[in-house]
Parts: C-alpha cells; structure tokens; sequence
C-alpha cells in the first residue's frame, strides 16, 4: 500500500474528529471577541490536533510506527499549546468572558512571582515529556513483541489498558500548564523574558537528552538487528525499526528545541521592541 | 544580639597595584583592570609561543617528504598549537577584555567576585604553564587537541603528554567558569541603575551570553576528561573498546563541548565588532536587538550541533539529516550578524583607522569561513572535505580571521584606554596589511590543497604534482604574518616606553568606558551620567538630538 | 547503462555549494567596499543620519536564507541517500582492517588476504567493509566514494567505484598516531580478467626455491623471530599483528604505500626500520648485512 | 536578584548540573547500550541505600529548619538542626563506605569493567560533592561557636542551595544506578 493510496483513503480519515474539531472552532468564534491572527492562531491549533489524532498519519501508529507517536507527542506537548494560547486574548480585551476562564487556569491563585510554582510547571512538563514517552513505547512494545527503546512488555501488561485518548489529553493539558509561564494570555502573568528564556532552555535540555537517548538506544539494542525490516509489507511508510527509532528521537530533539528556539528568539525579539521612555528624571547625574 | 554584622563589602581595600607598594602586589592584585591586563599578556605570551609553534609546522610542510622534525615532534608541535591558539590565547585574550571592559561599560566599579577573578586567571595561566611544562617531563600531548580515544590512552600514547593535557584542560576550564561566574552575575547585579538589561552595549550583551555557553560547555568536557583520566591513571577502561568500553563516547563529550567552544571563542569577538562598527561608521549598530538574539539563537543551537564533527564515523543516515539541519540553521543568525555590521555602514561616515581595517577584513575572511563552514553541515560535501586542509583552512578563517582579527581590532580600539598611549597608526597599518596579505596567501590556497586530497596532521606528504608549490606559497605567506607580528610588537613596545598622552575619549565614543581617565582610575566611577539610551556618551554629546530612548 | 557514480553525485552538490557560497561572499565583498568608498568620511563631515535597523529588511533575508537552507537539506538528504544506500544485510566483497600503520584486506568470497595494496574490480560498485584492530582511522580514496571511519568495535561499510583501471591514491584521514603521514593507501582497479588472475595468483602457495640463501631466508625468518607478527600462507605462521607477507614481492610497494618495493628501499627497512618509517611497529632486529641479504632473497622471492 | 552569593550558587550549581548531567549519560550508555553483562547491578542493595537517601534527603530538611531559625534569630535551634544536618551527611557518608567496601571484597572495582568504573565515577564523584558540602557546612557550624559570629546571609544562603543541589542529584543518581535495574 503506498503512502498516496493510504493517505487519501477516506476511511482513514476521522469524521466525527473533523465535526468535533469545526464545532470546536465555531463555538470559539462566537464566544471571543479575537482579532485575526488569534483566529489563525487557534485554526492551526485545532488543525494539528486533528493531524496529529484524527488523521491519517496520527493512525500511522497502529503499524507499530515509534516516530509516529514522536511526532503526535511534539504537536500535543510543545505545539499545540503554543498556538492554544496564543489564540487568547488578554482578559481586557474582554473582561466578563475570560475571567471566570482565567481563573481557572493554574498559577492564578499561586501567582507567577511564587518560583515553586514555575519550577513545578517546569517538573510536571518534563515528567510528562519522558513518561509519555515510555507509556508509548511500552505500548508499542507490548504490541509487536519488540523491544523499543529498551523497553520489552508482555502483551497483557497493565500499560495496554492504558486508553490512548486519556495519554493525548493529559499531553495536550500538561502542554498547556507547562507552557503557561511563558505564554499565558495575560503578558503580566508570564515570567520576565530572560527567565522566560531559561525556562524554554532547560526544558529544550529535556527534550534533548530523551532525544538522544531514544536516537542512540536504537543502535546498540542487541535486538534490532534480528528485526531488520519489519511490517514493510503492511505500513504504507516502510522502514526498519532502527530508522524508526532514530527518526523518533532526532524528531523528538531537533524539531522540539527548534521550537523552544524559535519561542525564546520571539519573546526576546518583543522584549526588545518594548522600551517605553515614560518616565522622566529630573536629575542628569548621580554620584555612585 | 543578632548574628548577622552586615559587612558591606566594597569599603573593604581591595589589594591593588595602585593601593600598596611592592611588587608582590602583581600576584596579590584584585583590580579588574590589572587582571584583565594579565589576562592580555598572558594571551600575547602564548600567541608568540604558538606562533611560533605554527612556523615550524610550516617549514616542515614546505617541502615534500621533510625529515626536518621528526613525527613524534611534530605531533606534538600540531598539538599544543591547537591547544595553545584555542585556550591559552584566544579565550585569555576575550576574557581579558571581558574583565576588563565589562563593569566600565555597565557603569560598575568592579567585578561582583573580585577574588574569584583573581583565581580564574592564575588558575589558567597554571593550567599553560602545567601543559607546557609537559615538553620537560617526558613528551607533550601527541593525540590532537581533540585527543581522540583510543589513541590517548595508556596502549597508545604511555608518554604522560596526555595526562598533562587533561589536567591542564581541567584546570582552564576552571578558570574559564569563574570568569564565566563572575561575567553572569556582575552584569545581573551590578549595572548601573539605569541600564536595562536590554541595553546594555552588545559586547556586554555577548559576553553575558558567553557566560552561560561556557557554564554549560565546559563540564561536558570535564566529564569526559576525568573518565579518560581515571582510564590512565586507575585502568578502568571507559574508551578501550577492546575491553567493553566505548570508543565514540569520548567524541560525543568532546565535540559536545567542542562545537559551543568555537561561539565561546566567536561570540565575544562578535561584540568586539559590534562596539567598533558603529564608532567608526559614526552610527548605532544596524538592528541591535537581531545582533542581540541572534547571539542567544546560536548559543542554544551551539548544542545541537555537534555531531556534524562526526559525519564520517558511520550514523545512519536519519541521524546525520537532522544534525545538517541544525547546522545549516545555525548558520542564519551568524550571516544575519553579518548582515547588520554592513548595514551599519551604509550611509554612515567611515574612518578607515586600524581598528577599522581590522573590522574589514573581519567582515571578508569570516564570511569566508562561515561560507566553508556551511559545507560541512552538507553531509556528503562533509565525507568528502573533512580531515583534509579544507577544513584546516576553513577553521584558521574562523579562528583567525573571525576571532585573532577582531581581538586585534579589540587591541587598536582599546589600548588607548588601557595604557594612557596611542598605538601608532603607521605602524598598525604595516601589521595590518603584512598579517591579512599572509594570512589569506596562507590559508586561502589550503582549501585547494585540501579538495586535491591533503588530509590534516600529516608530518610529510608525497611529491604529487603541485602539492609543493602550493605548500611553498603556504609557508611563505606564513612568514608575512610572522613580519606582521614583529611589527605589532615593536609597536607595542615604542608606544609602551613613550608617556601617557591619550585623551579620555580618542574616538568620540559612545559607551561608558570612555567616561573616564585613560587609563582609568582604581575606582572607575566618581560619577556616572544618567543613562536614558543605549549610547550614554552620545546623549551628553548632543544634547539636542539625543538617541532613541529606552528608559 | 549510464550511472552516476558516487563521487560524481557529491562534486556535483559541491558545485552547487560553491556557486550559491560563491554569489554570497561575492555580494558581502561588494557592499563591503561600495559602502567603504561610497561613504568614505569627508574631511568636514557632520554626523550621518543616525540609522537605527530595518525589520522588513531583516526578516526577508532570514527568509532567503531558510530557503536556501531548505533547498539544500533537500539536495543533502537526497545525495546522502544515494551515496550511502547500505542494504541490510551487506555482503561485502571486501574488508579493510585499519592497523597502525598499514592496511589489511580480505576478500571474503575468495579468500584471498592482502595488505596496503588493493585491488578492486573495474566498473562495479564494491562493498567495502570497514574495521579497525587498534585506534581509529579513516579510510579516503577521494576519486572512488567518501570517506569513512574505521572504528574499533563499529563495522561500517561504504561503496567504492572506479570507472577506468588505474592506481588511485588515497590516504588515512583520522589522526592515527606517529606514522598517521605513512598510511597511504592505494587501490588498484583491475580489469575483470586481471582481477580475477590476480585473486588466483594470490591463492596460490608460496613457491619454495632451492637456493640456499633462500634456504637460509627462511630460516632466519622464523629464528628471529618475524613470525610473531607476520603470517605465511601454507606455513605453520598466522599472525597477524604484522601484514600477511605470503605474496609480498606482488606488490610494487610497502610500508603503507610509503615505499616503492624494491630491494634497496627493503634492504634499509630491514637494517633500521626506525629511520625509514619513524615510530612503526617493527623493532630493529640489527641483522648483519649476511643475514639481511639472505632475508631480502626469501622475501622478495615470495611471489 | 540583590543577593549575589546566592546568585553565585544557583550558576555553580547549574554548571555542576552538566557536569552530573553527562557521568549519568556516560552511566546509562555503558549499563543500557553496552554488550557486555552487567556485573554492578546484582551486588547493589537498592533497599538498603534507600535508608541511607532517606537520611540525606532528611537533612535537606533539617538544613532548611536550621536556616529558618538563624533568620529568626533562634540560635539554639539553629545550632541543633545544623549539628543534625551534619550527623545526617555523615550518616550517608558511612553508608557509602560501606557499600564500596562490600563491592571491593566482590572483587568489583574501578578497573574491572564499565560498569564498575561508571558505578565508581558517577557516586564518588557525587560522594566528593557531599564531602565539599559538609566541610562547608561544618565551617559554618563551628563559626556560629566562635567569637566571629559573621554568618552572613550570602554564606548560609550559597550553603544551602548547594546542600539541596547535592541531595537533588542523589536522587537521580539512586534512580539511574539503583532503581532503573529492578525494572
């Protein structure tokens, strides 16, 4: 089956996701007062959450495709949530609406300035990044009878209970809570840019380091080499296990610090553009 | 009674040459500038000593099938060369002028750690001096400064040349994090009130970021350097593989610091730049905040980078395309800087002083470097030209023409206010034009040589048709730097035995340091203007339209 | 059928590189010094116009170079694929082992074992596999496929093509040692026939002359100890710390390609390997000119 | 931040945090990755050392009382809970002692594998840490009986992040070397 056939085979396509994911949209539509780029902002959100579990390419992961469930992680956890609240507006746009909203949203009764709270966002984002992880591949390895990335589980391990749906929505709200420091709605609430800064770069270290070890698990396993090629005939996207899992973790590395990258050049960038010359000293010298 | 006497710590006399009397004072002294002076010298020490290093590498080469030096030696000389021109001057001499011109620049009177400064310093000058002293004690390092594994250890090289290379790198690397300590957080807690963060000058700027680069690089390579360490010493067997070990391990560690190490060296020479472009255009830097993110944009794909040093050991494809696109991505916000050094120009009033020329030349044979650079992040381009003189030359036109010319452009800019003399322009135009005209004869040929085939490190190669020739006309542009060298330092002499005449402010500059006596006092400050902008000196000069406004 | 070889693929990517690069530098040489001598500062200069940036200017570069960068990582993963197109299961037909300073090959299917000098098939993409016996090297014959480390404990594997019969020369790449300048290596593209005449020669068992000095040779090869290191097929001597030394007359030089194997260059290696090849494995056995005449006729008569 | 002692400490730290950061990837690539059979794991006592962590993830707490009673000028508390602290450190220090002697009358030591010298690397470069932490500790604790009572904010402050830094990358290291092989 090549990859064109599957990708435009409309079986393959969730209905009821697309119908959820539009009624999603239009609610947000009518309910905020959002200028455009909020709009487009939200669109692509939604868009890649339909991608990543409604599409094709996210049932990519039934033919044992580890990358697959990368990629699904890097859009739930480090994407998604970006464009999410960049697509709120700051609650003066409209008051009565995003308040109750807001108040709902974690740090707002513990208040930004509290550092156990960041630092707990911080944790909570990154257990979740390497649990994720390991939650999928034990799947995955339960699954096919492969070890992947180290992992090996018999089929009837607990882990297979584990409902997929319930691991993307705590990615998705775990990706929201993690990223709120930094790009909550409400620019007062967000940390100063230079903490902002480290606070993507150490989670960018994170994802590293799973990344790296996810990419170079794969050339030792001992295992791999006796599954060379494996479900070429079935996926639509054949590749050996060892590619499989290189590709998961440089996905999980490069392209996800590329976007803590790009994030943290974006806020500095603003930060730069917001000098005010307000105030206005009486004195031209002061001894030191 | 409370247990708490707040000792407020700057009443405290700090020792200082220019407190006490005695020579004694010269290791005893706290005062950034004396250390940020050292830290100079102890550069040009090393530059003179690597230098000359670097000539007999090329009367070696000059001819074919050479029995001038012997292999070992040779091996030896290529070795402490690298080391020497990477830890022993080119990071010296940027942190020379970090500690020097850091708290003038942010309006402080001193560095937040004045003793830790103190022991950055002796701790490197230490760590030279211990390498060095190897050629003494039975044999210099001989494995390359990478010192790859399995080549460094015990079977391989038992010369003791490699344990004097791990603890000399150990005992840098630890002044280079003090340094790197002591950057971070006198520009956190000792601006001047006024200064934001974001406006603080852009060699402030670099070398801040430069701190964190350094925090996070140099234990990566301490890790690896104290496993091999414990190999030689203890006989584990961490990189033997033929006992279990790993023999990639060690390039991982080494180029993970490895590659941050070429922007530790870039970075800060990126600010130098930055501070001389616009005083010499007589116009801001061209989009200071893309010059100030870009530096942050490649510090953090610093680290995802590496693994390009090692395309040709064997990843799978999968692997190797995603490093060349990190690689090639690093390479925007580098041309980007570039971008904005020459926008700075346009439609500026150029003086073409020293500094100046040195900035132009920056400007041509770093993008040169940067260029071949970018060939390497191609991967197949990369299994065909590395190890060969291509890259050779491609890192002697990052290292020289990006970091050896700005730190001179540095020197011109500065030494006025650091000794209270001119440098002679006449003369620095001599060093000038002898040290370029060399330095590209030299290098630029060597990217020929290496796509005809000449690996790196070779003691002698093969009479194959033109090698010689080329490698003559390598050797000979060679001598021209060494000419341009002589000439440096015959200046520097002249003027250092001539009396202090410089005025405080020679280059109608904009930025604090040149608020103050040249040289400037032991305390920097009595007063410092208000600051409302990023170019303080600009605003009190023309008061009547003053820069844009930050504060 | 027309093939582009492996080499060709990269040259051809290198061009495009230098062209592009080469557009780049030319433009920041151009601006550099239109902009030096346009805006040279006059003698009565004011101050210019005080120019802050331009973030349209900034952002649409930014753009060029993202796309450029684009078009390249295609063409990079597009000729790394093509270059380097391993199957899973290699069957190499031939394996390199990198040793300080000199090389070792075997060609699997016909057992045939050789050293410095290699001999491939013209007109036929060879599988080469890649080890190392002690520190790392780098295998580089630049007009026949890319370079590649070899690794002790990885095997790797690379293609090797040579379209015309001929002697290419190459080199070790990764700093190796003392002798890192002597391993030179040189591959010989043969024919089909000659190749193949060569494998049977080289399979054949060493000739036994009856002169005595060859007797004599012989002797002193295995008294002195020479089989500690150095193998002789059809003898009780297999080590192989040494090159295998079965056919070595066949070879036109030694040492790493260093030398030219003729009977006065071997004569000094015997004497004093030291002062030929500073810093190589063989100790200096100070044999008397008696015993090094004899050892150079056995040695040379191993054909 | 105007307390740049602590400022000092928490970049110490974070540079020592790489540092950690690479012994325990050098750690998990020779026990996961490497061919050879892992001899460290069968001879660790993972229930043991639990008790030790738990002593010196307990003095990360008396350390903080100790600090809470020398800003309210308690001095007696502050003195026990110091004293406390470095009992507690000591304690885990013993425990350590113990489990490289047992190792070595195995015949486990530095050169007989990777995994013994990753072992050995990763904890005693972490037993140096806390080594450097009680001496800095008892510093502080003797002067608080001397007649300098000089203890500035910034000396207990720097103190104290990295007492907590060494404790945190504990934690990691008893995960990566004995938590991680019983699973």
């Amino acid at each position: 089956m090549s990859f064109t056939i599957y990708f435009l085979d409309p079986a393959n396509w969730s209905i009821i996701g697309l119908i959820v994911t539009i009624l999603v949209f239009a609610g947000y539509l009518l309910f905020f007062k959002t200028n455009t780029s909020q709009k487009v902002f939200m669109l692509l959100a939604l868009s890649l959450i339909y991608m990543a579990l409604g599409s094709p390419i996210g049932s990519l992961t039934s033919f044992g495709l580890h990358s697959i469930t990368m990629l699904k992680q890097i859009v739930l956890l480090m994407v998604a949530p970006i464009f999410l609240l960049r697509a709120f507006p700051s609650r003066a746009a409209n008051e009565k609406r995003l308040g109750s909203l807001y108040n709902w949203l974690p740090g707002e009764t513990m208040g930004i300035k509290n550092t156990n709270y960041f630092i707990a966002t911080w944790i909570l984002m990154s257990a979740v990044m390497w649990g994720g992880h390991f939650l999928s591949a034990g799947k995955l390895s339960a699954q096919l009878g492969h070890a992947i990335c180290g992992l090996s589980l018999q089929s009837n391990s607990w882990v297979t209970h584990v409902p997929n749906g319930l691991i993307f929505s705590i990615l998705l709200v775990v990706g929201i809570i993690g990223l709120l420091p930094v790009f909550h709605p409400m620019p007062e609430k967000r940390l100063k840019p230079v903490q902002a800064v480290a606070y993507l770069f150490t989670a960018c270290l994170v994802c590293t380091v799973l990344g790296l070890y996810v990419a170079f698990s794969a050339t030792s396993a001992p295992n791999i080499e006796a599954v060379p090629v494996f479900d070429t005939v079935l996926s639509p996207l054949p590749m050996s296990l060892r590619t499989d899992q290189e590709l998961a973790g440089m996905l999980m590395w490069v392209p996800g610090c590329i976007i803590y990258v790009i994030s943290a050049v974006e806020i500095l960038l603003s930060w730069y553009n917001a000098a005010p010359a307000t105030s206005k000293k009486t004195t031209e010298h002061f001894t030191v | 009674m409370s247990l708490f006497i707040n000792i407020p710590e700057d009443s405290e006399q700090l020792p200082s040459l220019k407190t006490g009397q005695g020579k004694l004072l010269w290791i005893a002294s706290v005062d950034h500038k004396q250390i940020g002076i050292m830290y100079l010298w102890l550069a040009l020490f090393f530059f003179v000593v690597g230098g000359l290093e670097a000539m007999l590498i090329r009367a070696q080469l000059a001819i074919p099938e050479n029995t001038l030096i012997s292999p070992e030696l040779y091996n030896q000389i290529f070795t402490m060369h690298g080391i020497t021109m990477i830890f022993l001057v080119a990071m010296p001499a940027l942190v020379g002028f970090a500690t020097y011109f850091l708290p003038l620049m942010i309006g402080a009177n001193e560095m937040a750690f004045p003793r830790l400064n103190a022991f950055g310093f002796w701790i490197t000058l230490m760590g030279g001096f211990l390498m060095y002293f190897s050629f003494f004690a039975g044999g210099a390092p001989n494995a390359g400064w990478f010192n790859y594994v399995p080549l460094s250890e015990n079977n391989y090289s038992s010369a003791p040349g490699v344990d004097y290379y791990i603890i000399g790198l150990i005992l840098t690397g630890i002044g280079s994090i003090s340094a790197a300590l002591n950057f971070i957080t006198t520009t956190l807690t000792l601006r001047s009130p006024d200064i934001k963060l974001n406006m603080v000058p852009l060699f402030v700027w670099m070398v801040f970021i430069n701190g964190f680069l350094i925090l996070a690089a140099f234990p990566l390579l301490n890790a690896g350097l104290f496993m091999l360490l414990i190999d030689r010493q203890f006989d584990a067997h961490f990189f033997i593989p033929s006992s279990g070990g790993s023999a990639i391990l060690w390039q991982h560690f080494f180029w993970a610091f490895g590659h941050p190490e070429v922007y530790i060296m870039a970075l800060p020479a990126f600010g130098i730049i930055s501070e001389v472009v616009p005083v010499f255009s007589r116009k801001p830097i061209f989009g200071y905040k893309f010059v100030a993110v870009s530096s942050i944009a490649i510090a953090l794909l610093a680290y995802s980078v590496w693994l390009h040093h090692m395309f040709a050991v064997g990843y799978s494809n999968t692997v190797n395309s995603f490093f060349a696109i990190s690689s090639m991505l690093i390479g925007i916000p580098t041309g980007l800087k570039v971008i904005n050094w020459i926008g700075t120009m346009y439609k500026g009033s150029i003086q073409l002083t020293v500094p100046m020329l040195f900035v132009v030349a920056f400007l041509i044979d770093f993008t040169i470097g940067g260029l071949s650079g970018v060939s390497f992040a191609i991967v197949p381009i990369d299994w065909q030209l590395t190890d060969t003189y291509y890259l050779v030359a491609h890192l002697h036109y990052v290292f020289v023409g990006g970091v050896i010319f700005s730190i001179f452009a540095g020197l011109y800019y500065w030494f006025p206010k650091m000794s209270g003399r001119m440098l002679s322009a006449k003369l620095g135009k001599w060093h000038f034009w002898l040290f370029v005209i060399g330095f590209n004869l030299t290098f630029l040929i060597q990217h020929i040589l290496g796509i005809i085939g000449m690996p790196r490190r070779i003691y002698t190669y093969p009479d194959l048709p033109n090698w010689e020739l080329m490698n003559v006309l390598s050797s000979i542009g060679a001598v021209f730097m060494f000419a341009g060298m002589v000439i440096l330092f015959w200046n520097l002499y002249t003027t250092l035995k001539k009396p202090r005449s410089a005025p405080e402010d020679p280059w109608d500059a904009w930025t604090l340091e040149w608020h103050t006596p040249s040289p400037p006092d032991l305390k920097n400050f009595g007063e410092i203007p208000r600051v409302y902008s990023r170019r303080p000196l600009w605003d009190l000069k023309h008061p009547d339209k003053p820069d844009k406004r930050l504060n | 059928m027309f093939q582009t070889t492996n080499v060709e693929l990269i040259d051809k990517l290198f061009i495009y590189f230098l062209v592009v690069a080469g557009i780049i530098f030319l433009l920041v040489v151009f601006f550099v010094f239109y902009y030096l001598f346009k805006y040279r500062r006059k003698q009565t200069a004011e101050e210019p116009e005080q120019i802050h940036g331009n973030e349209k200017l900034e952002y649409s570069l930014t753009a060029v170079a993202i796309l450029i960068t684009g078009i390249f990582t295609y063409l990079t993963i597009d000729t790394m694929r093509k270059v380097q197109d391993i199957p899973d299961n290699p069957e190499p037909f031939v394996q390199i082992i990198g040793h300080q300073w000199w090389w070792e090959a075997q060609y699997p299917e016909t057992g045939v074992i050789t050293a410095n000098e290699i001999h491939i098939p013209v007109g036929k993409k060879v599988l080469v596999q890649l080890n190392s016996d002690d520190v790392i090297h780098s295998w580089w014959v630049a007009q026949l496929g890319r370079k590649m480390d070899m690794i002790p404990g990885i095997t790797n594997y690379v293609w090797l093509y040579a379209d015309k019969p001929g002697e290419y020369l190459g080199t070790c790449s990764e700093f190796c040692g003392a002798q890192h300048a002597g391993m030179r290596i040189r591959v010989i593209a043969d024919e089909e026939r000659a190749f193949n005449s060569w494998s049977q020669q080289q399979l054949e068992p060493v000739a036994q002359l009856d002169d005595p000095l060859f007797k004599k040779g012989e002797k002193l090869f295995e008294e002195k100890t020479c089989t500690n290191c150095h193998a002789i097929n059809g003898t009780p001597f297999t080590m192989k710390v040494g090159p295998n030394l079965t056919h070595f007359a066949s070879r036109k030089h030694f040492l790493g390609d260093l030398k030219v194997n003729n009977e006065e260059n071997l004569r000094a290696w015997l004497h004093d390997p030291q002062n030929v090849k500073p810093g190589a494995k063989m100790p200096n056995f100070i044999f008397s000119d008696q015993e090094v005449d004899a050892l150079v006729e056995y040695i040379n008569n191993l054909k | 931040m105007k307390d740049k002692g602590t400022l000092l400490a928490y970049f110490i730290i974070a540079s020592e945090a790489f540092f950690f950061i690479a012994l325990i990837i050098g750690y998990v690539y020779y026990r996961n990755f490497s061919d050879a059979t892992d001899t460290v794991a069968k001879y660790l006592d993972a229930g043991r050392t639990g008790i030790f962590t738990i002593f010196l993830i307990a003095s990360s707490f008396t350390l903080i009382y100790s600090k809470k009673a020398l800003f309210n000028n308690r001095i007696g508390q502050y003195k026990l809970f110091m004293g406390l602290t470095i009992l507690l450190g000591i304690v885990f220090m013993v425990g350590q002692a113990t489990e490289y002697v047992g190792l070595y009358q195995e015949q486990i030591t530095l050169n007989k594998d990777v995994f013994g010298a990753s072992f050995f690397t990763l904890t005693g470069f972490h037993g140096l840490h806390v080594i450097l932490g009680l001496i800095a500790l008892s510093i502080l604790y003797g002067i608080s009986f001397g007649n300098y009572r000089n203890v500035t904010k910034a000396g207990i402050g720097g103190v104290d992040v990295y007492w907590h830094f060494v404790d945190i990358v504990w934690l990691f290291v008893f995960f990566f070397v004995y938590i991680t092989p019983l699973l």
